[in-house]
């Protein structure tokens, strides 16, 4: 069936749209997301419109105010103002189902160009307008597709790199390493060029050096933070929270605020961890978020979720990736970005061949889950199939039935987009959770 | 001894159950109509009447079913998966996969040896692959529910559908009436379409051997026989498949009793 | 010199004989089992007349029963037609919108001719069918519902998108004692967004003409207004626009047979009973 | 044994026989989906490359490993795999195109039984170091394949597999153009029977059979359907007649396509002189107008699309069309993303546009009619 979109699914903005944030933190987030839509108003720097892929330290070396589309297409669903952009670009023959990020992003341009001004309902202000685009083919299609298509509402340079993945079974091979890696840095390469070209001055290699190994500390405290409060019974940094809280990591790395909220992180959920501080008072069940994105549009159903005793005590979307120390011998920034990368692709598809997944070539990671389960004491797994982004959906069927050959830990899939409310369907969620709660219940009885 | 009532409001059809020590001492099925409510109350009535009981006689009652929340009598609320795989597994303790045709959503079900839902998948919102649509082709056919698994097995060349909207599959029936299309050539249509879009689903979680099927569809030996042949397994049917989730919401309130009085 | 168009419709027949101006329409029903019968409103449409078939210079079948129809003499989609229809009737128009029994399409015209077109027919949502089969269980006749919605204070929510869903959900609200014209006002809205957003692909331009049975329903219209943000244009019969726009084009093309000497392009025509399957 | 046109079609109604004849006779087959694995190396190492594709008929099986939010295409694919359809195959290479190829390997290679299996990475960027690192990523697909088929690939038969699969595309091109007069000379169906013919056999063979069609076909003295409107198709796969034939049913030649099956296969050689792996990666990567590669351009926005697209508008006017039809798979994300742009180029152009998003279904297919036929009539 495909032409099953709620067609009068409201605009108007529920009481309550995001869920209740238990950690400090996870309060502080929204106001380092304002920032960065005011800032590129504010501060007179130079604005880029940039997909996330891992390179933001470059941007901040080059003073560069990097604007994330991505983002700020979840911030419009949080508010539930996406929609008249999404059916702007739908109206300009955008397909209902490719990715809505894009269509967010791209809608936004089109109704800046027909109103001759940002739109008034745009959140925090809207983007601002860029001098430059930057995407990539990291993740998924779409990202480095999208950017393409803006030069029909703007007239912005774009410039688009490879960072390619090697693939799980032969990524620990030196010779595929040594391809990779000098395939990726001079990729890297043709984007510092671009943006020197766009900025007219050169980069500071100090400086991004400085910046690096700055980022290289935060990506660890990060990791550091998220595996501890995974781990930690009774969970005290519920998925909501941690969906929160990847916010610097990915679109902030490299600068100062960055470090100190990952350090701040970290403490406090040391402190909640060591005084055994769980955010709901009775831990019945323990969920994993098992892939795809959240629902922005509605994330206070993880509330309802808490209110009969159950916690999603992680989420494996947004994952911290795993540095392992980048060798001191090199010296050279950029080679350091690609090294630590290369490195953390590595570590997850080590893990997947530790678990036994020796062929895959493509879900770098896959056994993620299998082994959370395992060690974050999981119950239950949920999933959710997004009807617009192939790149966090392809591959969760997969997941379940490796889960199925291996566990005896029950999946459930959950159908919406992450920000088009007009494929959200409330009280299908709310039965369809309700009856898995059920489950883990039955199955705890069973055991018992 | 205490009785223990289930009661599953469904959108076509109200079911109660009323059971001692786990046995089935009676039985009720209303059509819903518009007034969840009313029919839940009635159905409720009905059941007491037949079975000779007044309501408190019945000690525990739990709600189950799409309108559960308008049985305001009830003790508990339950979704009908875990009610269903509960009540299947009541009659079939061997059964693991329980695949459920309501009148609004079709669902498959994983049960273990305990009765209880390990997994499930349930249908999309669109009545394609409900109950309903099968009503629909019913009214139009001008042919009673009943006797519609029986015609739709006589079929010699099913048609083939060129829509897959409940609604349009509706004028498509009617248009091939009046081309002069046997009656059970379009049921077979229509019953080759639902088998697959129910066999897809089945396979979000997988087939063991012990299959049963469960709800009003399980009603309709039709549907029956092409969804075995789409399986390539032997389908269990209930005797009475449309209140196999009253009658676990009825199995519940015995259990949520006990645990309570232990 | 005649011309006939036969509009075929999921829902309705139309046949429109004209010569300079229209002379004879006649609405009858195809649904059910009158659906082949679409030869007795064109009887009916000779008799009002008084001329018998031949006398017709040329027949031209459109609309979703076009297919086979033996009394004509060439099929043209109900889109062309429309488009015709419309802008002989209203030459200012731009942007046509047609909601049907079977689908709702979006027509973009410039100088009576079509420039681009969107259609929907998968699914009964956002179509006339929605309205019948809601009027059917509401007991409500269709002509009633478009002036009842708009008595609405309160416009409800329809949280179903699937037709046989919506309809249960909309019995069921109205045995809670939701007033009948909160939730028609929703279910208008309901059609009108979902039928908006697709035209929108053309990139609606004034003016707008609504056209099919559901123009009929001034709650839909109304509705469709207020996501255009101006008003629009519905014909006094808007169930005849594909008719005469066949008529039309069927007298275009004589004409211009006869004009260039051509011999006119016909079908083996019977006036008999039309078959829906091919 | 049938000749010309009738063996294609013969052909094309049992894709997999010859392949299984071959088999027997100890032949090894190789699976490939898509334009991008070099059909080239298969040949050079001794095997018979092996085009799969996917069918209009409903999913099943593959419901239960792939979610059904993603291309339809895929996943019928994935499910002839899983029905066993694709038994004969002894080996499947496999190229990162779009997403959903790339991801659905894996769960072919845990489900499906093959002796052989290779992924190749292909880059999305059209680089210098892009190119290099594709040469690298085809020389290891050689170590793997000469390993697979027990045979060493010598630069000079690997140049001999170029020099037969560059007659093969040559011959395509030479077919192709006898669509250009008025009426063509062959008809989309046959056409398309042909191509998908062509990709289920030896190389050697199908050069056989295209000389065969050739001459055939140029000895006719009309086409075999003379329709007002010339038609151009443009997207991504198309693998069966359905859909082509209910074009030329309701009233149009489809003269010229751009499409995977299509002339985006056969359009551009390799080139003979130089390094041959390097010359497959230009080809491939280089030439291959699909939206999956990007194309870099600094210049202005017209710059760009005509960059991307012009030889779309040119096609367009060498095989003299009235129309196009973008026939888009849904959930096809780099098309999906393409598909405005390539409309607003052609409209530009003065060439009017179809735009059809489908499910690849013969249902859905069936369900264009009205809109098709609206089309013609709009551009008579
Ligand atoms: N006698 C019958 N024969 C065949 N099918 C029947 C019969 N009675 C009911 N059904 C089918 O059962 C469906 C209702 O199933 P039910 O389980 O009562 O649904 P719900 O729980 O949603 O009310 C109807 O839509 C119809 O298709
Ligand atoms: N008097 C009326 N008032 C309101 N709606 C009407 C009226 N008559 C018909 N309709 C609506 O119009 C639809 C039929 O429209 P029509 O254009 O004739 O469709 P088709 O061409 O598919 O037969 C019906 O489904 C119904 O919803
Ligand atoms: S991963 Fe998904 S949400 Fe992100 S850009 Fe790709 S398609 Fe969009
Ligand atoms: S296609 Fe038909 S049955 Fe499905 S949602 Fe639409 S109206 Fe309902
Ligand atoms: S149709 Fe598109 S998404 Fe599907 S396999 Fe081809 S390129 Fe990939």
């Amino acid at each position: 069936m495909s032409e099953q979109k709620n067609p009068e699914a409201t605009q108007e903005v529920p009481k309550r749209t995001s869920a209740k944030k238990w950690t400090e933190s996870a309060r502080k987030v929204r106001g380092l997301v304002r920032d960065m839509y005011v800032r590129a108003f504010t501060e007179g720097k130079p604005v880029a419109w940039v997909m996330f892929t891992l390179v933001n330290e470059l941007f901040v070396a080059m003073d560069v105010v990097p604007v994330y589309p991505e983002n700020f297409a979840g911030l419009c669903a949080t508010k539930r103002v996406g929609n008249p952009f999404i059916d702007r670009a739908e109206a300009d023959g955008f397909s209902n189902v490719s990715c809505s990020y894009a269509r967010i992003g791209l809608g936004y341009a089109a109704l800046w160009k027909d109103m001759g001004e940002i739109p008034s309902f745009a959140p925090d202000g809207g983007m601002a307008k860029p001098i430059m685009m930057v995407g990539s083919s990291l993740v998924c299609d779409t990202r480095y597709k999208w950017f393409q298509t803006y030069s029909r509402y703007m007239d912005v340079p774009y410039y688009a790199f490879d960072m390619l993945g090697p693939p799980a079974s032969t990524a620990y091979r030196p010779d595929v390493r040594e391809q990779y890696i000098k395939y990726n840095l001079a990729q890297l390469q043709g984007l510092v060029s671009f943006m020197e070209e766009r900025l007219g001055k050169k980069m500071d290699w100090d400086k991004l050096d400085e910046i690096v190994r700055r980022g290289e500390k935060t990506y660890v405290l990060w990791y550091d933070a998220y595996m501890l409060a995974g781990g930690a019974v009774p969970c005290p940094f519920p998925a909501e929270d941690s969906f929160n809280c990847f916010f610097p990591a990915f679109f902030m790395m490299g600068e100062v605020e960055a470090l100190d909220f990952y350090q701040g992180l970290y403490d406090e959920i040391k402190y909640k961890v060591d005084n055994k501080m769980g955010s709901i008072p009775e831990e019945k069940y323990r969920l994993l978020w098992g892939g795809g994105l959240p629902p922005w549009h509605t994330m206070q159903i993880f509330n309802y979720v808490e209110e009969q005793g159950a916690v999603f005590v992680f989420q494996s979307t947004y994952l911290p990736l795993r540095f392992a120390d980048v060798p001191d011998r090199i010296t050279d920034p950029l080679e350091r970005m690609v090294h630590s990368r290369y490195e953390a692709a590595i570590s997850r598809a080590e893990l997947d061949r530790k678990l036994g997944l020796f062929d895959l070539c493509n879900f770098v990671g896959l056994g993620n889950p299998l082994l959370f389960v395992d060690e974050f004491k999981v119950d239950g797994v949920v999933m959710h199939w997004l009807r617009s982004c192939r790149g966090t959906t392809i591959g969760q069927v997969y997941q379940k039935n490796l889960l199925e050959e291996r566990t005896s830990i029950p999946t459930l899939f959950l159908e919406s987009d992450m920000c088009d409310v007009r494929d959200y369907f409330e009280a299908d969620w709310k039965v369809k959770l309700s009856a898995f709660l059920e489950t883990l219940e039955a199955r705890k009885r069973a055991g018992s | 001894m205490a009785f223990f009532a289930g009661i599953d409001v469904g959108s076509v059809t109200t079911k109660v159950v009323i059971t001692r020590d786990s046995e089935l001492t009676a039985y009720h099925v209303v059509p819903s109509g518009a007034n969840y409510k009313m029919a839940a109350q009635k159905a409720m009535e009905e059941v007491l009447a037949k079975a000779g009981l007044s309501l408190k006689d019945i000690a525990c009652i739990v709600a189950t079913g799409y309108g559960a929340s308008n049985a305001d009598f009830a003790t508990l609320k339950v979704t009908d998966i875990s009610c269903c795989a509960k009540g299947v597994n009541h009659l079939f303790p061997s059964v693991r996969t329980v695949i459920d045709v309501g009148g609004q959503a079709s669902k498959a079900i994983r049960v273990n040896e305990e009765g209880r839902s390990t997994n499930f998948v349930v249908s999309e919102r669109c009545a394609a692959g409900s109950g309903r649509f099968l009503q629909i082709i019913a009214r139009v056919l001008q042919i009673e529910l009943g006797d519609v698994g029986p015609l739709s097995l006589q079929a010699k060349k099913p048609v083939i559908y060129t829509t897959s909207c409940a609604v349009f599959g509706e004028s498509e029936a009617i248009s091939r009436i009046a081309e002069g299309t046997p009656k059970e050539d379009i049921l077979a249509g229509v019953h080759n379409a639902m088998a697959l879009k129910i066999y897809s689903l089945i396979s979000g979680v997988g087939l063991e051997e012990e299959c049963a099927i469960a709800g009003g569809g399980a009603l309709d030996v039709g549907l029956i026989k092409r969804l075995e042949e789409k399986l390539g397994v032997h389908l269990l049917v209930p005797p009475q498949p449309q209140i196999m989730a009253a009658l676990g919401a009825a199995l519940m309130a015995e259990e949520r009793s006990l645990a309570l009085a232990s | 010199m005649y011309f006939a168009g036969v509009d075929i419709g999921s829902t309705m027949t139309k046949v429109v004989i004209m010569d300079e101006v229209v002379l004879a329409c006649v609405i009858g029903p195809t649904g059910a089992e009158h659906r082949r019968l679409a030869n007795k409103v064109m009887e009916e449409a000779l008799r009002q007349v008084n001329l018998p078939f031949d006398e017709i210079s040329y027949v031209v079948a459109t609309g979703y029963g076009r297919i086979s129809v033996p009394f004509a003499d060439k099929q043209i989609t109900e889109i062309t037609c429309h488009a015709k229809g419309v802008s002989s009737l209203f030459p200012t128009v731009h942007t046509a919108i047609d909601i049907g029994g079977q689908d709702a399409k979006g027509i973009k015209i410039a100088d009576g001719r079509v420039v681009g077109f969107v259609m929907n027919d998968k699914c009964a949502a956002g179509t006339g069918r929605f309205l019948e089969v809601i009027a059917d269980d509401l007991g409500l006749r269709l002509e009633e519902m478009g002036e009842l919605s708009l008595n609405s204070k309160n416009r409800v929510e329809i949280s179903s998108t699937c037709t046989v869903f919506a309809a249960q959900e909309v019995v069921s609200r109205i045995a809670e004692g939701t007033p009948i014209e909160d939730v028609l006002a929703g279910l208008h809205e309901a059609i009108a967004s979902r039928v908006f957003r697709m035209v929108e692909r053309l990139k609606i331009e004034r003016d707008v003409v609504v056209t099919g049975g559901v123009a009929k329903n001034i709650g839909v219209v109304k509705a469709l207004e207020e996501h255009a943000g101006f008003p629009v244009l519905v014909p006094e019969e808007p169930l005849l626009t594909g008719a005469v726009g066949a008529a039309l084009l069927g007298k275009e093309l004589t004409l211009k047979a006869l004009e260039s000497g051509r011999p006119i392009e016909r079908g083996a025509r019977r006036l008999e009973v039309a078959t829906f399957f091919e | 044994m049938a000749k010309g046109l009738d063996w294609a079609k013969r052909l094309y109604e049992n894709r997999s026989q010859r392949a299984k004849e071959l088999r027997e006779e100890g032949k090894k087959v190789i699976g490939y989906i898509c334009a991008f694995p070099p059909r080239e190396l298969i040949t050079a190492a001794g095997l018979v490359p092996y085009r799969i594709t996917g069918t209009l008929e409903p999913i099943a099986e593959a419901d239960a490993y792939l979610e059904t939010l993603m291309c339809p295409y895929v996943r019928s694919c994935l499910d002839l795999g899983i029905k066993k359809q694709y038994d004969f195959v002894d080996g499947m290479i496999w190229p990162h195109t779009c997403d959903n190829i790339q991801k659905t390997f894996d769960i072919w290679k845990h489900y499906v039984p093959h002796s052989y299996f290779h992924y190749l990475d292909v880059p999305h960027m059209p680089d210098p170091s892009s190119f290099e690192f594709f040469a690298k990523e085809l020389d290891v697909l050689k170590g793997s394949l000469e390993e697979f088929g027990g045979v060493k690939i010598t630069e000079e038969c690997l140049k001999e597999a170029i020099g037969v699969h560059n007659e093969n595309r040559a011959l395509l091109r030479q077919l192709t153009g006898l669509r250009k007069q008025a009426p063509p000379l062959i008809s989309a169906t046959e056409m398309t029977q042909v191509m998908m013919a062509a990709m289920s056999i030896p190389v050697y063979e199908s050069n056989e059979m295209l000389k065969n069609i050739i001459e055939e076909v140029s000895t006719r003295k009309d086409g075999p359907q003379n329709k007002a409107t010339r038609l151009l198709i443009y997207g991504c796969e198309i693998d069966d007649i359905a859909f082509i034939n209910l074009v030329e049913e309701c009233g149009a030649n489809v003269v010229i396509d751009d499409l995977c099956m299509g002339t985006r296969d056969y359009w551009k050689d390799v080139v003979m002189e130089g390094d041959p792996l390097k010359n497959l990666a230009h080809r491939i990567l280089g030439e291959i107008m699909c939206p999956r590669t990007f194309r870099r351009s600094r210049g202005t926005r017209q710059q760009d699309l005509d960059n991307r697209f012009s030889y779309i508008r040119d096609f367009a006017k060498e095989f003299n069309v009235n129309g196009a039809i973008l026939y888009i798979i849904r959930y096809c994300d780099t098309f999906e993303f393409d598909a405005p742009e390539v409309r607003d180029y052609l409209e530009e152009a003065g060439i009017r546009v179809l735009h059809l998003e489908d499910d690849y279904s013969l249902t859905s297919i069936q369900g264009y009619k009205t809109r098709i036929q609206a089309f013609l009539e709009m551009i008579e």
